[in-house]
C-alpha cells in the first residue's frame, strides 16, 4: 500500500471520528445550541478531513479545485445557516441549557 | 461487492421506513423535514442505480425547490387538521383504507416475487445500445440529452408545456403574497446571498454546459438557477413593477414558445416533428435548452412565491402585496 | 391542392396550434378570447383535412424526428385518433363560442376570462395530444397536461366547494396515472419499449404482464370515473363553470377511455383478459343502473346531468365483454359511436345548465317550473340533447345501444339486454322529470335576457347529436380504418 | 437478490405506502408527501428495471422518463399547494371538507 | 481502497439513519431543521466518497449541488418563521 493511501485512510478515520461525534452530539446533547455546536464541528472538519484525503488521491487540479469548492460552500453555508438558526431560536425565546 | 449490497440495503431500509414514519408523522412539520431528508436519501439511491443525471435533478429540486415548496405552503396553511364543524364521518374510501392497505400490500409483494422470477427469464439489452449507436446523428454527446432533446423530445416539448399549464394554473388560482416580512434581514443572510448567488450562477451555467457529454442539463440547471432566484427573493429582492408584465410573461414562455416553434418549423420543412437538420442539430439543442434553462429557473421561483402578479386588469391594489413587498 | 392537403401532417398541426395559441393568450391576456375563437375556428378546418389527407394517403403512423420506434415516440392518424380529433374539434369549437359568452371579457369576472382561454386552449392541444399518441409513455404526458388544465378549470369557479372538487380530482387522477405509470414502467423493463405497436406483438402472457395491465386499467378506470370510482366526478363536474363542466364530461373522461381501448385491443390482446373484461362489464352495468338512478334523485340539474355522465361511461365499459372474436368490430364501433354522441349531447346539456343557471340564479329542477315558455329555446335544446343520452333513434346513442344488444346476444351475453333497457328506461324517467316541470303552467316573469352566444351554440351542437344517427355511417367508415378489429359491424340481429 | 430487484421492489413498496397515505390521510399536506412519494416509488421502478446486467450502467430512455415524470410530479405538487393553501384561505380547513350537502351549496 | 471509501460511506449513512431520531424527537421545529442540516452535509460526504470509489465524476457534481442549494431550504425555514410568528389572523402556527 502507498503512503498517499495510508494517510489517505488515515484522514478518513479521522473524519468518521467527527461524524461521529457529530452525530452523537445531535442525539445526546441537552438543547439546540449545544446541538448546534457539535454539527458545526461535523461540518467543518468531518467533511474537510474527507475533502482532504480525497486531494491526495486526486492526480488533477481541477479534482482539487472541485473538493475545495464543495467544502468552502458547506463551510460558509453552514455557518451563516448556524447563525441564522441560533438567532432565530434566540429571538424565538429558547434559553440555553443549564445544569 | 459485498459491502455495496449492504450500502443498498441500508439505503433501502431507511428510506422506506422515512417514507413510513413521515407519512404517519402526527405533527406535519415533521413530516415536511423528514420528507426534505427523504429527498436527500432518494439522490443517493439514483447514485447507487447509476443514474446520475436524475440524482441531480433530484438534489437539485430536492435540496431547493421542493424544500422551499413545502415550507412556505405549511406556513400558509397550518399544520393542525382542521373539520368543519363536529363531523369526522369517515369517506367511503377511509373505511375502506384498511382492507386497501392489506390489498395493497399482498399484490405488492407477489409483484416482487414474480419480477424476481421473470427478471432472470428476461433480460432485455434495453435501449442503452440503440442510442448509442444514434447519438453520433443526435447533435449532443450525452445519452440522456439525447434523448431527451432529440429522440424523444416530443415528450420534453409537451412536459415544458406542463410547466407552462402549472404556473398558469397557480396564477389563476390566487395573487402573490410576500414570502416573509420586511424586516431585519440579517447582514449575515446578505452576506451569504453575495456570496452564493455568482457561484450558482456559474454551477447551473456549468451543469448546463455539461449536459452536452456528461451528466446535467436545462432542467438541473434551472432548478439550482430558480433556488438562486429564491434566495434573493428571501434577501428582500423583488421584481421591479414594470418587469411584472409582460416581460416576465415572456420569460417564463419562452422555453416552450421556442421549442413549440422548432416543431412548427421542422414539421414545415421536412414533414417530421422535431426532425433537425444534421447540421442544425446541435445549435438547434443548444438553443432549446438556454431558452428552457431561463424558463425553468422563473416557472420554479415564480411557482413558489405561489401567486400571479398584481396586475392592471383587476381591481387595483396596494403596492405592499405586490411579490414580494416594496423593498429591494 | 390535394398535394397541399396530402403532404401536410394536418393531425400534427391539431396538437402544435392550440398548444401555441395557449401561450399567445398567455402573454396577451386582452386578446386572449380572440386567439380562442379563431383557433377553435382553424381547428375543425385542420380536422377536415387531416381526415381528407388520411383518406388520400396510406401511412397512418410516423415517429417524431422520424427515429425508428423503439427510440422515436410514434403519432399515428389511425381511424380512433381522427375521429377522436374530429369531434373535439366540433365539441370544442361550439363550446369555446359559448365560453365567449359565458366569460364576458369586462366586468366583474373578467380575470377568469383572462385564464379561461390559455388553459381550455391547453387542455385542448393535451386531448388532441394524447388522441394521436402511440407511446405509452407520451399518453401519461398528454394525459397529465389534461388533467392539470382540467384541475385549474375547475377551480377557475373561484368558490370552496370548487376548490375542494378541483383538489379531490387532482389527488384521484394522480392516483390513477400513477398506477397507470407504474405499469408502463414495468412493460418498459421487461420489453424496453412503450411503443404500443411494437408491445402489442412482443407481449407473451405473463403474470408480470398481468399485473402491469392490472396496474395500468385500475389507474385508467380510475381516471375515467367507472362505479365504484366514480364518486369524485360529481363534485368535480358541478362545481366547475358551465363550458368547463361541459368540456369534462364531453372529452377529459373519454381521454382516459381511448387509452384504455387503444391498451385493450391494441397492446393486450394476448393476454388472458376474460375475467378482467367482465368484471368491467359487471362494473359498467352497475354504473348504468346506480347512475340512473341517482340521477333521478337529484334537486340540481348540473348534478343530474354528471350522474347520467356516471351511467354513461358504464355502457362505455360494456365494450370490454362484448368484445369476442366475431362480436369484436361491433362492440369496438358501438363505444367509439357512444363516446362520440355522449361529448355532443352532454356538452350540449351542460351548457343549457349553465345558461339555465346563469338566467334563473339556480340549477335547481324545481326553479325549472314553467320555464318551457320564456327560455323554450334551451328546453328545446335540452331534450334534443337528452335524445342522444336516452338512445332515441335517429341519434348516435341509438346506433350504439343497437350494436351493443346485437353483440350481446351474438355473444350469448344475453344479460346484458336487460341492463341496457333498463338504463334507457331510468333515463327515459330522469329527462322526463326535468320536462315535466319545465312544461308546467306556472307564469313566470322576469327571465334577463339570455347573451345570443349562451343560446344558440348548444341548439346546434344537439341538433347534431340527434341527428348523428344518419350520418354515422362516414364516422363508423373512418374509425374503422387502421381499426384494432377487423369482423364485419353486425347491424341486424344474428344468431 | 440483484441490487436491481432489490431496488424494484423498494419502489413498489414505496409505491404502496405512498397509495396507503394518499387515501388515509386527511390533511392536505400530507396527501401531497404522499403522492410524492408514490412517485418516487415508481420512478425507482423505472430505473433499478432499466439496469441490465452487472454492468452498472443505467439505460438513458428509462432515466429520461424519470426526468420528464419527476418535472410533471413537481408541477402537481405546486398545483396543490397553492390549491390548498386558497382552499384553507377560504375554509379554514386544512382538509377536504368531508360534509357532502354543506360542499353543494 | 475502493472498499474504505464504500466503508466509510456505509458508516456515514448509518449516522443518517441514526440521526433521524433527531428529526423525529424533536422537541421543537428548529432542532428537526438541524438535525437535517446536518444529513445534507453527511449526504455530501457520502457522494463524495461513492464518487471515487465509482470513479465517476458525475456524482460529485450531485454533491457541489447539494452543498450549494441545502443552505436554500435552511433560509426559507428561517426567513418563513417570521411570518408564523407574527402573523396571527390567517396562519395557525401548528409546528410543535
Amino acid at each position: 500500500m502507498a503512503l498517499t493511501d495510508l494517510i489517505t485512510a488515515f484522514l478518513l478515520l479521522g473524519s468518521l471520528g467527527f461524524f461521529l461525534a457529530g452525530t452523537l452530539g445531535l442525539l445526546r446533547f441537552p438543547d439546540l445550541y449545544c446541538r448546534l455546536h457539535a454539527l458545526t464541528k461535523a461540518d467543518n472538519l468531518g467533511l474537510g478531513l474527507v475533502v482532504l484525503a480525497l486531494m491526495i488521491q486526486s492526480d488533477s487540479w481541477q479534482v482539487v479545485i472541485r473538493l475545495l469548492l464543495i467544502w468552502l460552500l458547506v463551510l460558509v453555508a453552514g455557518a451563516t445557516v448556524a447563525h441564522l438558526i441560533a438567532r432565530k431560536a434566540q429571538q424565538d425565546g429558547h434559553q440555553p441549557w443549564r445544569r | 461487492m459485498e459491502l455495496a449490497l449492504i450500502f443498498d440495503l441500508i439505503l433501502l431500509i431507511t428510506l422506506i421506513a422515512l417514507a413510513w414514519l413521515l407519512l404517519a408523522s402526527s405533527d406535519i412539520f415533521r413530516a415536511v423535514v423528514l420528507f426534505i431528508a427523504f429527498g436527500l436519501l432518494l439522490a443517493l439511491a439514483w447514485v447507487r442505480l447509476g443514474a446520475p443525471d436524475v440524482a441531480l435533478a433530484e438534489a437539485a429540486i430536492g435540496a431547493g425547490i421542493t424544500g422551499a415548496l413545502l415550507l412556505v405552503g405549511l406556513g400558509r396553511l397550518g399544520s393542525a387538521e382542521h373539520y368543519r364543524g363536529t363531523r369526522t364521518r369517515l369517506t367511503f374510501l377511509q373505511r375502506l383504507s384498511a382492507p386497501v392497505l392489506i390489498g395493497v400490500m399482498i399484490p405488492s409483494i407477489s409483484l416482487i416475487l414474480l419480477l424476481e422470477l421473470s427478471l432472470h427469464a428476461s433480460a432485455t439489452p434495453g435501449q442503452q445500445g440503440l442510442v448509442n449507436v444514434l447519438l453520433d446523428v443526435s447533435g449532443t454527446n450525452h445519452g440522456v440529452t439525447a434523448v431527451l432533446m432529440n429522440f424523444r423530445a416530443w415528450d420534453t416539448l409537451l412536459e415544458k408545456g406542463v410547466l407552462l399549464l402549472a404556473l398558469i394554473s397557480i396564477w389563476s388560482l390566487d395573487q402573490a403574497r410576500p414570502l416573509f416580512r420586511q424586516n431585519d434581514i440579517s447582514p449575515q443572510l446578505t452576506g451569504l446571498a453575495r456570496l452564493l448567488l455568482p457561484i450558482m450562477i456559474i454551477v447551473a451555467g456549468f451543469v448546463l454546459w455539461q449536459g452536452d457529454h456528461a451528466p446535467g442539463g436545462a432542467f438541473q440547471s434551472g432548478a439550482i438557477l430558480s433556488a438562486g432566484i429564491l434566495l434573493a427573493i428571501l434577501v428582500g429582492y423583488t421584481l421591479p413593477t414594470r418587469r411584472q408584465g409582460l416581460s416576465l410573461r415572456l420569460l417564463l414562455a419562452v422555453g416552450f414558445s421556442v421549442f413549440l416553434l422548432v416543431a412548427a418549423a421542422t414539421l414545415l420543412s421536412s414533414d417530421y416533428l422535431l426532425k433537425y437538420p444534421d447540421s442544425l442539430a446541435g445549435s438547434l439543442i443548444l438553443l432549446l435548452e438556454l431558452v428552457a434553462t431561463a424558463s425553468i429557473a422563473a416557472l420554479l421561483a415564480a411557482a413558489v412565491v405561489g401567486g400571479h402578479p398584481p396586475d392592471d386588469l383587476s381591481k387595483p391594489v396596494d403596492r405592499s402585496s405586490a411579490v414580494n413587498g416594496g423593498q429591494t | 391542392m390535394t398535394e397541399l392537403i396530402v403532404q401536410q401532417q394536418w393531425f400534427l398541426w391539431m396538437t402544435l396550434l392550440p398548444l401555441g395559441a395557449a401561450v399567445a393568450a398567455f402573454l396577451a391576456p386582452r386578446q386572449a378570447h380572440w386567439i380562442g375563437l379563431v383557433t377553435a375556428l382553424l381547428l375543425p378546418l385542420c380536422a377536415l383535412a387531416a381526415i381528407a389527407a388520411a383518406t388520400l394517403s396510406e401511412t397512418q403512423t410516423i415517429t417524431a424526428g422520424n427515429w425508428p420506434t423503439p427510440l422515436g415516440i410514434a403519432l399515428r392518424s389511425d381511424g380512433l385518433a381522427l375521429v377522436m380529433l374530429a369531434v373535439t374539434a366540433l365539441v370544442g369549437f361550439i363550446i369555446s363560442c359559448y365560453a365567449l359568452g359565458y366569460f364576458p371579457v369586462r366586468g366583474h369576472h373578467q380575470s377568469r376570462a383572462r385564464y379561461f382561454w390559455p388553459l381550455w386552449l391547453f387542455l385542448w392541444g393535451g386531448c388532441n395530444a394524447l388522441f394521436i399518441s402511440g407511446d405509452l409513455f407520451n399518453l401519461y404526458v398528454t394525459l397529465e397536461l389534461v388533467t392539470l388544465a382540467s384541475v385549474a378549470l375547475i377551480a377557475l369557479e373561484g368558490g370552496k366547494a370548487a376548490l375542494a372538487a378541483a383538489l379531490r380530482y387532482l389527488f384521484i387522477s394522480l392516483l390513477g396515472s400513477l398506477a397507470y405509470l407504474l405499469g408502463v414502467g414495468i412493460l418498459y423493463g421487461t420489453y424496453a419499449t412503450v411503443d404500443i405497436i411494437l408491445l402489442g406483438d412482443m407481449l407473451a402472457a405473463t403474470r408480470l404482464n398481468h399485473a402491469a395491465m392490472s396496474l395500468m386499467i385500475a389507474g385508467l378506470v380510475l381516471k375515467s370515473a367507472l362505479f365504484p370510482l366514480h364518486f369524485w366526478l360529481p363534485q368535480a363536474h358541478t362545481m366547475a363553470p358551465a363550458p368547463v363542466s361541459a368540456v369534462l364530461s364531453a372529452l377529459v373522461v373519454k381521454c382516459a377511455y381511448v387509452i384504455l381501448l387503444r391498451l385493450w385491443f391494441e397492446v393486450f390482446p394476448a393476454l388472458d383478459t376474460i375475467a378482467i373484461g367482465h368484471l368491467l362489464g359487471l362494473l359498467g352495468s352497475i354504473a348504468i343502473i346506480w347512475g340512473s338512478l341517482m340521477a333521478l334523485r337529484q334537486e340540481r340539474l348540473k348534478l343530474l346531468i354528471a350522474y347520467s355522465t356516471v351511467a354513461q361511461i358504464g355502457y362505455l365499459f360494456l365494450v370490454f365483454p362484448l368484445a369476442h372474436t366475431e362480436t369484436m368490430a361491433s362492440a369496438w364501433i358501438g363505444g367509439v359511436l357512444l363516446m362520440m354522441a355522449h361529448a355532443c349531447g352532454k356538452a350540449a346539456m351542460f351548457m343549457v345548465a349553465g345558461t339555465i343557471h346563469h338566467t334563473a340564479g339556480s340549477d335547481r329542477i324545481s326553479r325549472l317550473a314553467g320555464a318551457g315558455g320564456p327560455i323554450g329555446v334551451l328546453v328545446v335544446v335540452f331534450t334534443l340533447a337528452a335524445g342522444t343520452i336516452i338512445g332515441l333513434p335517429p341519434s348516435g346513442g341509438f346506433f350504439a345501444k343497437w350494436l351493443f344488444i346485437n353483440a350481446a346476444l351474438v355473444s350469448g351475453q344475453w344479460w346484458y339486454l336487460p341492463i341496457i333497457l333498463s338504463g334507457t328506461l331510468l333515463a327515459a324517467a330522469y329527462i322526463a322529470r326535468v320536462l315535466g316541470w319545465a312544461f308546467l303552467d306556472v307564469k313566470r316573469s322576469s327571465y334577463p335576457v339570455i347573451p345570443w352566444m349562451m343560446k344558440w351554440p348548444p341548439l346546434v351542437l344537439s341538433i347534431i347529436a340527434l341527428l348523428f344517427g344518419l350520418i354515422a355511417y362516414e364516422p363508423v367508415q373512418l374509425a374503422l380504418s387502421g381499426a384494432p378489429v377487423s369482423s364485419p359491424v353486425l347491424v341486424e340481429f344474428g344468431p | 437478490m440483484s441490487p436491481a430487484l432489490l431496488y424494484t421492489g423498494s419502489g413498489i413498496i414505496l409505491f404502496s405506502i405512498g397509495l396507503h397515505a394518499l387515501l388515509v390521510h386527511r390533511h392536505l399536506l400530507r396527501k401531497i408527501l404522499a403522492a410524492n412519494i408514490m412517485g418516487s416509488g415508481v420512478f425507482m421502478v423505472f430505473i433499478a428495471m432499466g439496469v441490465h446486467g452487472d454492468s452498472g450502467v443505467a439505460d438513458p430512455v428509462p432515466q429520461a422518463m424519470v426526468l420528464t415524470g419527476i418535472v410533471v410530479s413537481l408541477c402537481f405538487t405546486a398545483v396543490a399547494i397553492v390549491l390548498a393553501v386558497r382552499l384553507n384561505k377560504l375554509t379554514g380547513c386544512t382538509t377536504l371538507a368531508v360534509d357532502e350537502e354543506s360542499s353543494i351549496d | 481502497m475502493t472498499e474504505l471509501y464504500l466503508g466509510l460511506a456505509l458508516i456515514l449513512l448509518l449516522t443518517i439513519a441514526i440521526g433521524l431520531v433527531r428529526i423525529l424527537r424533536g422537541p421543537t421545529a428548529t432542532d428537526r431543521m438541524l438535525a437535517a442540516q446536518l444529513f445534507g452535509t453527511t449526504a455530501v460526504a457520502i457522494l463524495l466518497l461513492l464518487g471515487q470509489a465509482a470513479g465517476n465524476s458525475a456524482i460529485w457534481d450531485v454533491a457541489l449541488i447539494f452543498a450549494l442549494l441545502t443552505a436554500v431550504a435552511a433560509v426559507t425555514f428561517v426567513r418563513r418563521k417570521d411570518i408564523d410568528s407574527t402573523t396571527e389572523t390567517e396562519e395557525h402556527d401548528g409546528t410543535d
